[in-house]
């Protein structure tokens, strides 16, 4: 890198920047630069440190010790709204919308358009509708309620409003782990505009086909400290995978059993829910993995929680292992021997402040009790069991589960499930924002839970999570069943076709246009 | 468009059904004096008036403490931050008695916003405890005493005197009622107001100012407790102890029932101010009715149950 | 409005003026029957419930029936505002009369004149207003003070000792005044107790918990002066194993009770007690002022007393009743005297 | 292991600091008495021990109020819970009058829990409308002065006599706490309080049944509410209206300053206990030191503000 061309120089540049977290070593003596009109990815395994390093770019958390300039002179923002003073726009990992406000107000929330000192509406509107047409949403509209948005919708209003405040650097950490893969290509069609027009990028993702496609170069962190920065192609991905988690990963996907025609252990007849659910039938074997496809908010998460007794209204013939039944809620679909691990584990998976031992026994602690006490000593052996079977990395089990990193978090959520021996589990994007390693213990394990003679149902937005660890593939659209893939069919241009509810030709020039 | 606006049918169902269950009130209160009387004192311009100006002290209190829920807290300290803004203007009277009372609200305002955003007590404890405080204080001040002078002519004049037969106490309430409609509306600080009581933590992250914007919410409803303390004491000629305490918990039914979500982040003040409505009218047609003091209560309690039934059906856990 | 005459006025027995300066009015007469109303405030306790019976008690009996066309009972609850739209609501309306329970003591200045231009009488009781223009009846509250005060001494037979004093609801002029009646005479000169004063806040439990609190600490007291709740302050003594020494306290008939029970013992009780039957006269006056007679602009109300000397059983408290009754209720010069059958025949619920 | 105890220097803190405040409490009263009587009563184990009975009314009240306020919910409805237990045990009276008391706790409890599990009201209004209604019914029943109102002898032996010299009052308090610290933290009941409270969605989709945990939670509260109220008919020797009157904030303040989260899901049972003695006692000496009215009121809400203000620093909005 010809560092003495002034353009090319660092824009963003970090020296010895540390960060410590009650007894955790967040971040230590970090040096890291970024450049204008490049995308620059920042890799690491779930509690590398990534997030804290762009908090501490976007000021929302200050460093121990260390300096941070940008075009050249020193700053540190006290707070989010001085970094984006500066030209500095992050998209955060947790989403920061405001559910009962409406998309245009979201969007200009900062600093709206006004006339005459009074926020100008149709203004806002406009710049709303001009914004979310840059990155090819315009199918959002502005006046709709954030609340009522499927998360993909969310997060392209998330970039549209970082877009809105014209950034200088634009961090997106996670900030596309829900999107369908439509909405990548705009994304990335999008970013590319912003780097040739020079902005600074800093992209986090888990997803390492989005980091190939995307990346000029790439940073790679481990347990809070930078390990290597490189240039495209300079790496092949076995080798990042290497740096980000200290190991090789053999291969990505279990190998899938032959398929014997099992006994359908969940059975769904002409279920159908509101306008969401249309006539959904489909049954499930033993040790068979299905996974859900489609483009977000098809109902597939509808499906998922309807099984799970969520939903009121459901209508249709439901039988698990032949009997009939008709779960009105998590509750009775416990007994019946269902699981479900839900989209967003920080609000519907876990207790963030409760200890991992409460989040893990929480859900069977029927059975470990003895009348209405609880049976300490067998709590404990089941949690123990537990913790080893998924191999949660923790201090303590009496510690607080938001200490643990994402990956873990999402174990302890399975764990939960798993403590209750459901013969039918159903899984909500259980992959969503975790490391490569964890993905892959993740797969790893509902293969070993299929084997067992579980019943899996499996929702995904990535399709090559889908395809390389599902036995059969159904593609929702628009609340139906519209296709079922299996075997030399389960391919990402079928998937894709099916998705967008088209022949598979068209598809195809779909996809590469 | 307008924070408010973003959903028509959500946020105006509850503001529809309190205008419907007004006029429930005013039909079944005129068809009770025509029997009984023969006459319909409910319909008349003078009665309505009346209750009006009655309900301009309970709507600026209401207006303030909206805003403070709008942002999922409670301001508690209410009715003692009017009987002190009360006391305080008459105490010092003259041209300074509605400045000095005003700034009582104001000073109160502060001390609660700076415990909740700053030293981050829940608002529910904070201003209980400053609620005590300034009753300790008040009663210290004035000796146990109601404080012996009365109101100024200008608190008495806006209070309690009318222009061209309209109360000018309504005419208060109206400009308190248009600030609220701007600020809510139009005004970024409205739509931090909206921010912060949907989602604290993302409004900080979007760059809201959080803190300061909470304290500003508390001043706002400590100035429009105080406001009202001062015309209550124009209306009555002299500030007295205890003179707000039958104002908070109508206020916050009036907020509830007008269709803002007692956690935050959602509601109109059209609502509102149709809450206030209804809380005046329903108090007033019950006491017309000669009601026993035992049913009103039931009657009152049950209202508000009722009207919060038929609103929150269909909010669900995992929504 | 009123003309301001001069003295004396009508009945002397019964209207008796404040004091030698009390001004005389005299309204325009009027024929009756009259159209009478009664606007109450606050009405979530005891008293006020009894008030309201007594009130139509009053209303039903011979003598006052035959001058009353309409009565008419409400309660507006704490709201300032709202009691002043339902008086004004009865002016509209054509009353002949309102009697009242004010909620403040100020704020009535706009409803008084209102009342006069359309010459209604309005009568504050109780709760009397801070104002000279309005016809008002009331106990001397400092007097029950003074009362309290000489029968401690002279039943004690002392000049000194410790006392206790049980104070009422802070910041109400009713226990200011009661306090600074006490005071006056407890603290004149030649005696020299030391009291100490706790705050019962009228409630039977918050003044048995402080009367506890007070014995723990000094052990010994030689006179209780108790404002409401004083059954709680028996129980507490009786609680402490305290022997029974000289009270003063109100007129709640449980106290009247333990009296009677324990004067064997050396409680010498006195009940003053604030009637709810002060109602009765207030209405009394305003039909009386109706028919064009001088009245007293203030009106003292004898203190209905009764000691462990002279207590009765089914004349001044009612050993088989409710522990809540007020047993004061009798002013044998106005010619009401109820018993608790009659007001409690009645129901407080406003009238139809 | 248990839900209480996962982070101790964190739940621990406040109820170190509420203890030694009532240390400090102590001190500050025996040198007061010390210098004006040349005695030191705080000290004697009678004061003490009357103090525990006064406190044991308050602290089953405050019992039922924490495991309310552990799942993020309010119950305003105590103190005309309490007075109607009371009322409506003195006037069954005989054997009765105790199981009669306590259903009406249960009821209301049951009434409270339907409304804000089932119905989805919030509870601070919901129980606000109860506590209304609650009112008006009791005034209704007893404004026609049939009933006896008096105490049976089992209620006054129970809150007034002494057994071995030791309150039996504190028993009943002793009993209460001994099943609310089991509820807590032996039985799956009290993990799905600590869940509710902490994410009612995520307790919910762990198939935990959050509506019939509310319910029970509600009715324990009524439970607790309707004991009290019964004792303290029975201290009283009768019940009588605004009796619960004195027991809704400071069973909230006892709660919060024994470290219980306002805002549901954390919290230790030793806190409340704590908390309540705290409040016994700060009460007691403040009369003791015949305070004015005034300035206890002042002392009151600076010593709740200034506790919470000690354990609240360091919570973050973005944490
Ligand atoms: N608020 C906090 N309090 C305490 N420790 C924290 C906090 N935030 C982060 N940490 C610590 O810092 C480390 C780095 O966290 P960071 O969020 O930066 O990881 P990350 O690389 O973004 O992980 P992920 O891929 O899961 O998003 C974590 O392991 C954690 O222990
Ligand atoms: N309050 C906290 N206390 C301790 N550690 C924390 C806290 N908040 C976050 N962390 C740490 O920060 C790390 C990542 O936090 P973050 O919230 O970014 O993760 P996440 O969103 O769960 O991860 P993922 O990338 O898998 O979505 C975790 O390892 C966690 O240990
Ligand atoms: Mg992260
Ligand atoms: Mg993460």
């Amino acid at each position: 890198m010809p560092a003495a061309d002034p353009t090319q120089s660092a824009f963003l540049e970090l020296a010895g920047i540390s960060k410590r977290y009650a007894g955790v070593r967040a971040l230590e003596g970090v040096d890291f630069a970024c450049e204008r009109g490049k995308i620059h990815a920042v890799l690491g395994e779930n509690g590398a440190g990534k997030s804290t390093l762009i908090k501490i770019i976007a000021g929302v958390v200050q460093p121990d010790s260390g300096r941070m300039r940008l075009a050249g002179s020193e700053v540190s923002f006290a707070t989010p709204s001085a970094a984006n003073a500066a030209g500095v726009v992050c998209i955060f990992q947790e989403l920061s919308l405001m559910p009962d406000l409406s998309v245009a107000d979201n969007i200009s929330i900062a600093s709206p358009p006004r006339r005459f000192g009074l926020i100008d509406a149709k203004a806002q509107r406009r710049r709303a509708e001009e914004l979310l047409s840059e990155i090819g949403c315009e199918d959002v509209n502005p006046l709709r309620r954030v609340r009522d948005l499927p998360l993909s919708r969310r997060q392209v209003v998330e970039i549209a409003k970082a877009l809105g405040k014209r950034p200088q650097l634009l961090i997106l950490d996670e900030a596309t782990s829900a999107l369908t893969s439509a909405d990548v290509e705009k994304v990335y069609a999008m970013l590319a505009r912003l780097k040739a027009e020079g902005v600074a990028i800093l992209y986090i993702s888990h997803r390492m086909h989005e980091v190939e496609a995307l990346a000029d170069r790439a940073s790679v962190f481990r347990n809070g400290r930078h390990i290597e920065t490189f240039d495209k192609g300079r790496r092949s991905t076995a080798d990042i995978i290497q740096l980000m988690i200290g190991r090789d990963i053999a291969a990505q996907y279990p190998p899938k059993p032959a398929r014997n025609a099992a006994k359908p252990v969940l059975a769904l007849e002409n279920l159908c829910w509101e306008r969401q659910l249309d006539r959904i039938s489909l049954s499930i074997g033993a040790g068979e993995i299905v996974g859900l496809g489609g483009l977000d908010g098809q109902g597939q998460k509808s499906l998922l929680l309807a099984l799970f007794g969520v939903l009121r209204g459901v209508t249709g013939r439901l039988t698990v292992a032949d009997r009939e039944v008709r779960p009105g809620s998590p509750a009775a679909a416990k007994s019946v021997g269902i699981a479900l691990v839900p989209e967003d584990r920080k609000t519907e998976g876990l207790m963030l402040p409760m200890s991992i031992a409460d989040n893990l026994a929480i859900a069977s602690l029927d059975a470990l009790s003895t009348g209405p006490f609880i049976d300490t000593g067998r709590e404990r052996t089941a949690i123990q069991r537990a913790i080893a079977r998924l191999q949660i990395k923790l201090d303590a089990a009496s510690d607080a589960v938001s200490t643990l990193s994402g990956g873990n978090q999402q174990k302890v959520v399975l764990a939960k499930w798993l403590m209750t021996d459901p013969r039918i589990i159903l899984l909500n994007d259980p992959t969503r924002g975790i490391d490569v390693g964890t993905k892959q213990e993740l797969y790893r394990l509902m293969r070993e839970l299929a084997d067992q003679g579980a019943a899996i149902l499996f929702y995904s937005t990535d399709y090559d999570e889908l395809i390389g660890c599902c036995d059969r593939v159904v593609i929702m659209y628009d609340g139906r069943i519209v296709r079922e893939l299996e075997g030399d069919d389960l391919t990402e241009t079928n998937i894709v076709a099916s998705s967008l509810n088209v022949d598979t030709d068209t598809a195809a020039g779909a996809a590469h246009a | 468009m307008t924070a408010a606006s973003f959903s028509l049918s959500r946020d105006d169902r509850p503001i529809l059904i309190a205008a419907v269950f007004i006029v429930v009130i005013l039909v079944a209160g005129t068809v009770y004096t025509f029997a009984r009387f023969g006459s319909a004192p409910l319909l008349s311009p003078a009665y309505l008036l009346q209750q009006l100006q009655i309900g301009a002290f309970l709507g600026i209190v209401s207006a303030g403490m909206m805003i403070v829920i709008l942002i999922a807290q409670i301001d508690l300290s209410v009715p003692w931050t009017l009987a002190a803004a009360a006391m305080m203007a008459t105490s010092v009277g003259g041209p300074l008695a509605i400045p000095v009372g005003l700034g009582v609200g104001v000073l109160v305002g502060l001390v609660n916003g700076v415990g909740v955003a700053y030293l981050r007590v829940p608002s529910m404890i904070f201003t209980l405890g400053v609620n005590a405080v300034m009753r300790g204080l008040m009663v210290a001040h004035t000796g146990g005493y109601a404080p012996q002078t009365g109101a100024t002519d200008l608190m008495r004049m806006l209070a309690g005197d009318r222009t061209l037969g309209i109360p000018n106490a309504l005419f208060v309430w109206a400009a308190v009622s248009v600030l609220v409609v701007v600020i809510l509306q139009r005004m970024s600080l409205g739509r931090y107001i909206y921010a912060i009581g949907n989602k604290e933590a993302a409004a900080y992250l979007a760059g809201v100012n959080t803190r300061r914007v909470t304290v500003v919410c508390f001043v706002l409803c400590g100035l429009a407790a105080a406001l009202a303390g001062v015309l209550l004491a124009g209306y009555s000629t002299k500030a007295y102890q205890g003179m707000g305490d039958a104002y908070l918990l109508p206020s916050i039914a009036a907020v509830v029932i007008g269709g803002t979500n007692i956690l935050g982040g959602r509601g109109r003040y059209l609502g509102t101010l149709i809450g206030v409505v209804l809380i005046v009218l329903l108090n007033s047609v019950l006491s017309i009715m000669e009601m026993p003091e035992a049913g009103r209560q039931v009657i009152y309690g049950l209202v508000i149950i009722f009207m919060l039934l038929v609103y929150g059906r269909g909010e669900r856990v995992t929504s | 409005g009123p003309k301001v005459v001069s003295g004396p006025g009508a009945d002397p027995a019964c209207f008796k003026p404040w004091s030698s300066e009390t001004k005389f009015f005299q309204w325009p007469k009027k024929a009756g029957p009259y159209r009478i109303a009664l606007v109450n405030g606050f009405v979530g306790n005891t008293w006020r419930i009894q008030m309201v019976k007594t009130a139509k008690a009053f209303a039903d009996q011979p003598g006052i029936k035959e001058n009353i066309k309409e009565f008419k009972v409400v309660s507006t609850g704490t709201d300032v505002a709202a009691q002043l739209g339902a008086m004004e609501d009865f002016i509209n309306q054509g009353f002949d009369a309102i009697v009242t329970i004010a909620v403040a003591p100020d704020g009535f200045d706009r409803i008084i004149r209102l009342a006069d231009k359309n010459n209604v009488v309005v009568v504050p009781f109780d709760n009397v207003l801070d104002t000279d223009k309005v016809m008002m009846v009331n106990e001397d509250q400092k007097e029950m003070g003074r009362m309290s005060a000489k029968w401690l001494i002279d039943e004690s037979g002392k000049k000194s000792g410790d006392i206790l004093e049980v104070r009422g609801l802070p910041g109400n002029s009713v226990d200011r005044d009661r306090h600074l009646g006490f005071r006056e005479v407890i603290e004149s000169p030649g005696n020299s107790f030391k009291i100490t004063e706790v705050v019962g806040n009228w409630d039977t439990g918050t003044s048995q918990k402080v009367t506890a609190d007070a014995l723990a600490v000094h052990g010994h007291f030689d006179g209780v002066f108790t404002q409401g709740g004083s059954d709680g302050t028996v129980q507490a003594l009786m609680a402490a194993k305290h022997p029974f020494v000289p009270m003063s306290g109100e007129g709640e008939n449980e106290y009247r009770k333990q009296i009677a029970d324990h004067a064997k013992d050396g409680l010498k009780g006195m009940s003053y007690g604030q009637s709810p039957a002060l109602v009765a006269i207030a209405t009394k006056a305003a039909i009386s002022a109706l028919q064009g007679n001088i009245m007293p602009q203030l009106i003292s109300i004898p203190i209905p007393v009764a000691t462990y000397k002279d207590l009765k059983p089914g004349t001044n408290y009612w050993p088989e009743l409710n522990a809540n009754f007020f047993a004061p209720n009798q002013f044998t010069p106005c010619g009401v005297n109820f018993t608790a059958p009659e007001i409690m025949s009645q129901s407080e619920k406003n009238t139809q």
